[in-house]
């Protein structure tokens, strides 16, 4: 069994107000060394096996429909071991 | 990367501007650089372009909606009117009431979320910077076919970006509609509408008097949302160093939005502001150029100074930039330090970026640059006005000549079939999979909220004193007869706010349309209008303002005309008001007004496929009648229960009463075949006490309103002409709609 | 009797729960989140809302405002402390009370009427109701889901701490259906529904939710 | 600069409705791979210059405090390139 993962995060130009709320409670507490932060969603997909090229064409066609909205965010996939 | 300055337009009066891209007409740019007397800076041409938009300039509707104001009564409750961000009524007791609805259609079929919850974002800062506190907002929305696939991608997106906005606002939802049709596919129509609540001489107005006033911007820092357009401009004319393509679509921070209303009525309380103006389309471009027009014209900006997220944005970019949740104020500077100081408290940045001057000119630096210099009136107010060209659409004599050919319920079964079947139909199924995904109750002060025919916010907690608002559009009725269809919409909703007592006071609208270069649609446009300011003028009611969509349009196929009303009404003591349904048996049931056969355009025609017929045509003065007989007996307590009749005729508001306490009614009427399923406007039914029956028919008489018995409450059962529809099983089909198709 | 309402950025229902503590009888005193500083009150009420957008975990962010550090020292020391649908966020969040709120099981934001059944009337902050007794506040959340690992609800059930739960279909995915629970010494109590907005039933579906505020006032006079 | 990568996801014996509706919605769209999805979150945190062992073990620290509830969540913390 291996896992597929996907990350989805807001592209650069689009406003993060999660990461902003993160960047400005972090000094907060004292913690110094974020230039910025952004937040974003990671999907973690077990699949049957090793996965295959068609498995990950698949994963990358099901990122771009339903895991991101390629409207205002950007995805990658990979095998995690 | 090259500054396009003043001068530097002076020197080189022939470099070649991309005007038409920005959607300027060459005789357009040839007024931009008549009235300058030069070509205009890139950032000047940006400028204008925005505001001289069909969005914001209203270039296309000018001439009709000037009979607002035109025909309008005289009414001393009206205290702002038209022109400002918002107008304002009189309610009494020292308090102000301003109200407004808008349209953000588009953005929401490009990204359903944010499109909606930045439209809930932007209607609410309109409220606001009238000087009042938001109270409530509403959301009339239009979609395609409740199972098209379209539908399904936008809808659930829509109600969450609403929800998600509003409710984080602390803002109830108090109403709203959703109504399904194949014209809106490619096309939903998200309107908000935000009310909002003040004393008389908290109103604040978009004006920026006195030379060395402070210019302060407040809120979000100015990123790249919306400049879509704007980014040919900074293509064209620079190498552009930044991201190549800026988004149009904007992103809402509602939490942002929340601590600048708190901050910013913190802020009015002090009386720290001469004038304010949010920012919402166009930006700087517009609150900027407003702000100097309404005073005496000057004002300086260095725009270097405003506050970026995204470090590579041109100066033009942040003259456009729709960045969400920003303020603009006008600022004394022996008010400046307080001013600071309230916005530190709520961690809220701000800057001054310019100041008022005695000049009659709009100048902004960048970087001490000279890249605008205009006579802000001409950005603002003297965009220009195009009379375009109407003709009745070949349609319409051919439906209005169309009979309707309907089935006709007339035995038990299909009685109860039909009541079943217009319970379940996605226009008129139980809307709650959407209304409880809306916060109601946040503020403690609702009164009403759906799926009652108005909401009804309190807003005095001693005396009791409450306002009520309804929308209300029939697109089917516009698109058959579009000057009737208006005046309709607007009866609806005045009747709406008075089946619960409140007295009508006021209009808002938002004209929704397809493009205004189809003299088809810009004849059902100049007839709505015409109809709504004709009905207005009737009613004595005042049109405080509204908005104007146009280009709802999917290829040659226009939207249904749908000029969505707002009709908001006062009701001094709340405690009093005259509740939607009953909860109780052995009431008696009645109905005002009288029924013809008025099926064309109804929703027992829509489900067959018909969309013809002739609409029915408005009896205002029949209806002011009746909202009369309804406020009177609101306070002589005569009534239990009243409930309007509209789409779906009495089957449809029967359904709504008796499930709302889930108690039955056994109901007997003639020709049930026309009864069941009409919608000849002007009727409601009410509840009473058996012993007030003379009060009542007494009141009715002084009216000359009809009259008709209905039959009684009670049991479990709705039951009509024999016809035995029991509650367990009326409920399941009003309710599995929703959750069956959006799960 | 003084009653705190505490406003933190993005509070929602801090004019709610203060008119519902004043009208059970309490003095309400409103609390800033910058400020470490209880003014002398003798119970505190954390209020529902999105404070600080709830971005990152309802809560999560909130509880390490300045208020809280002394709120935390006073509900230690035995001071009625109640949270609201955020304020139950916070206090799981602060960890004063054990588990946490997640997404609801539909994933919507979900307001309705709901039914719930007193389960524990011995807290500070539910002695007005009977045991068992059925009450219909609003519920309104997107994030109510009551969790925990099997060993602390086997503790909150053993030791009946669990305050209230849902009635009927469960609203949320909460586990066991719990909409309430309170700590060990049942000072602090924290609550998914709203029960200042069921103080009269001109606003809200009932007069149901002001036990909860009675409750207090008699916990403090005793 | 450098960017922080801290991954955030719900304990496997929390209840995850979210990876739990994108699990039922896989299918629905003709997409067959999954044999099961949680969602969780990710936080791209960019630093000035190589992130030394001490602000690592600081970002440790905030992802235990503020970015993770360990109540319900682990996390990872790693450097991306
Ligand atoms: N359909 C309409 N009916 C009445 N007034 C309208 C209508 N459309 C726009 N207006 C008024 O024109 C003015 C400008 O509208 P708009 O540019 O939308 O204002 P804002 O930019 O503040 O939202 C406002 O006072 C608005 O109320
Ligand atoms: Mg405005």
């Amino acid at each position: 069994m291996a896992k597929i993962v996907v990350d989805v995060m807001l592209k650069p130009e689009i406003l993060d107000p999660q990461g902003v709320a993160v960047s400005a409670a972090l000094p907060r507490l004292g913690f110094n060394f974020a230039k910025s932060v952004r937040q974003g969603k990671r999907f973690e997909i077990e699949v049957e096996g090793e996965p295959t090229p068609v498995q990950l064409a698949e994963v990358e066609k099901a990122a771009e429909t339903l895991l991101a909205n390629p409207v205002i965010e950007t995805f990658t996939v990979r095998v995690e071991k | 990367m090259a500054l396009d300055t003043v001068s530097i337009a002076q020197n080189n009066p022939d470099t070649s501007q991309p005007f038409a891209e920005l959607g300027l007409k060459p005789d357009e740019y040839a007024r931009i650089k008549e009235i300058l007397g030069r070509r205009p800076t890139s950032s000047e041409l940006a400028m204008y372009s925005v505001m001289w938009s069909e969005h914001c300039s209203y270039k296309s509707s000018k001439v009709h909606l000037k009979q607002f104001g035109e025909k309008a009564v005289k009414t001393d409750a009206l205290l702002v009117g038209i022109g400002e961000n918002a107008g304002v009524v009189d309610v009494g007791q020292g308090y102000a009431v301003t109200f407004k609805i808008e349209s953000h259609n588009h953005p929401s079929f490009v990204e359903p979320y944010q499109g909606a919850a930045t439209g809930v974002g932007g209607i609410v800062r309109d409220i606001l910077t009238m000087g009042a506190r938001p109270i409530a907002v509403m959301d009339p929305l239009r979609f395609g076919p409740a199972d098209a696939a379209d539908t399904r991608r936008v809808l659930p997106g829509i109600i969450a970006g609403v929800g998600g906005y509003g409710n984080c606002l602390g803002l109830p939802n108090i109403g709203g509609e959703v109504v399904f049709d194949e014209t809106y596919i490619g096309n939903p129509l998200v309107n908000a509408l935000c009310v909002g609540v003040m004393k008389h001489s908290d109103i604040k107005l978009a004006k920026a008097a006195g030379a060395g006033n402070l210019v302060v911007l407040y809120g979000a820092k100015t990123g790249g949302d919306g400049i879509g357009g704007v980014s040919v401009l900074a293509s064209e004319t620079f190498e552009s160093s930044g991201p190549a393509k800026r988004p149009a679509v904007q992103v809402g921070d509602p939490f942002v939005e929340k601590v600048l209303i708190e901050c910013s009525l913190e802020i009015f309380a002090e009386d720290l502001v001469v004038g304010i103006q949010d920012l919402g389309g166009a930006g700087l471009s517009c609150a900027t150029s407003e702000l100097a027009s309404g005073g005496s014209g000057g004002m300086k900006v260095e725009l270097d100074r405003v506050p970026l997220r995204d470090a590579t944005l041109s100066p033009e970019e942040i003259l456009m930039s729709e960045s969400q949740e920003r303020m603009c104020a006008i600022v004394e500077p022996k008010n400046i330090a307080r001013f600071l100081e309230i916005c530190k408290k709520w961690d809220v940045t701000v800057t001054v970026i310019g100041e008022v001057t005695d000049g009659e000119r709009l100048e902004i630096t960048w970087h001490g640059d000279l890249i605008v210099d205009v006579p802000p009136r001409t950005v603002a107010h003297d965009g220009p006005v195009y009379n375009r060209p109407l003709a009745k659409p070949e349609y319409v004599d051919r439906v209005n000549a169309e009979t309707v050919s309907v089935p006709r319920p007339k035995t038990a079964d299909e009685i109860k079939a039909t009541v079943l079947k217009l319970a379940a139909t996605p226009n008129l199924a139980d809307k709650s999979w959407v209304t409880s995904q809306y916060d109601r109750y946040v503020q403690g002060n609702t009164i009403q909220s759906q799926p009652d025919d108005s909401g009804m916010v309190r807003i005095d907690e001693k005396t009791h004193l409450g306002v009520a608002v309804a929308t209300d559009a029939n697109a089917n009725w516009s698109y058959l007869n579009p000057y009737e269809g208006a005046k309709l919409a607007l009866a609806e909703a005045a009747r709406n706010i008075a089946t619960a007592g409140a007295k009508p006071l006021a209009v808002t609208n938002c004209l929704n349309f397809g493009s205004p270069e189809d003299p088809g649609v810009m004849w059902q446009f100049a007839e709505s209008v015409r109809g709504l300011a004709d009905g207005c003028l009737e009613m004595g009611l005042p049109v405080t303002g509204g908005n104007v969509s146009f280009y709802n349009q999917t290829g040659a196929v226009a939207i249904l005309p749908t000029p969505v009303i707002g009709v908001l009404g006062v009701i001094d003591d709340v405690r009093t008001r005259t509740p939607m349904s009953f909860d109780r048996a052995g009431l008696d049931l009645y109905l005002l007004g009288e029924t013809a056969d008025d099926i064309a355009g109804s929703e027992w025609a829509y489900m067959h496929g018909q969309r013809g017929g002739s609409a029915p045509v408005a009896d205002l003065q029949r209806e002011m009648r009746l909202i009369e007989l309804l406020v009177a007996g609101r306070t002589s307590k005569i009534f239990t229960a009243a409930h309007d009749l509209s789409q779906g005729g009495l089957s449809a508001s029967l359904t709504e009463m008796v499930l709302r306490y889930h108690v039955g009614a056994d109901i007997k009427v003639e020709n049930v075949e026309i009864a069941l399923i009409s919608e000849t406007p002007g009727r409601v039914i009410v509840a009473i006490e058996p012993v007030v029956k003379e009060q009542l028919l007494a009141l009715a008489k002084k009216h000359e309103i009809v009259i008709t018995r209905l039959g009684t409450t009670g049991g479990q059962d709705l039951v009509i002409n024999g016809a035995i529809i029991p509650l367990e099983e009326l409920r399941k089909a009003h309710s599995e709609t929703f959750p069956k198709l959006f799960g | 009797m003084k009653v705190g309402v505490v406003t933190f950025p993005g509070t929602l229902d801090d004019r709610d729960a203060a008119r519902a503590a004043t009208n059970a009888g309490t003095t309400s005193i409103s609390l800033w989140h910058g400020d470490a500083d209880l003014k002398g009150v003798d119970a505190v009420i954390l209020p529902g809302g999105f404070s600080y957008g709830d971005y990152l975990r309802c809560g999560a962010i909130s509880r390490f405002a300045p208020v809280m550090e002394k709120i935390i020292d006073a509900a230690n020391g035995g001071m009625p402390v109640l949270g609201i649908c955020n304020g139950f966020q916070v206090l799981c969040e602060a960890h004063l009370l054990p588990g946490a709120l997640t997404r609801n099981h539909e994933l919507h934001f979900l307001c309705r009427d709901q039914k719930l059944e007193i389960t524990n009337n011995k807290t500070s902050w539910t002695t007005s109701f009977s045991m068992g007794q059925e009450v219909v506040i609003p519920l309104k959340n997107g994030e109510g889901s009551f969790q925990c690992d099997d060993a602390t609800l086997a503790t909150l059930e053993g030791e009946g701490r669990v305050i209230a739960r849902y009635v009927g279909e469960n609203p949320n995915g909460s586990r066991n259906k719990i909409a309430g629970i309170t700590n060990e010494r049942g000072n602090v109590v924290g609550l998914m529904p709203h029960p200042e907005h069921a103080i009269d039933t001109l606003t809200g579906p009932t007069a149901d939710g002001l036990g909860f505020f009675t409750s207090v006032l008699k916990a403090l006079v005793k």
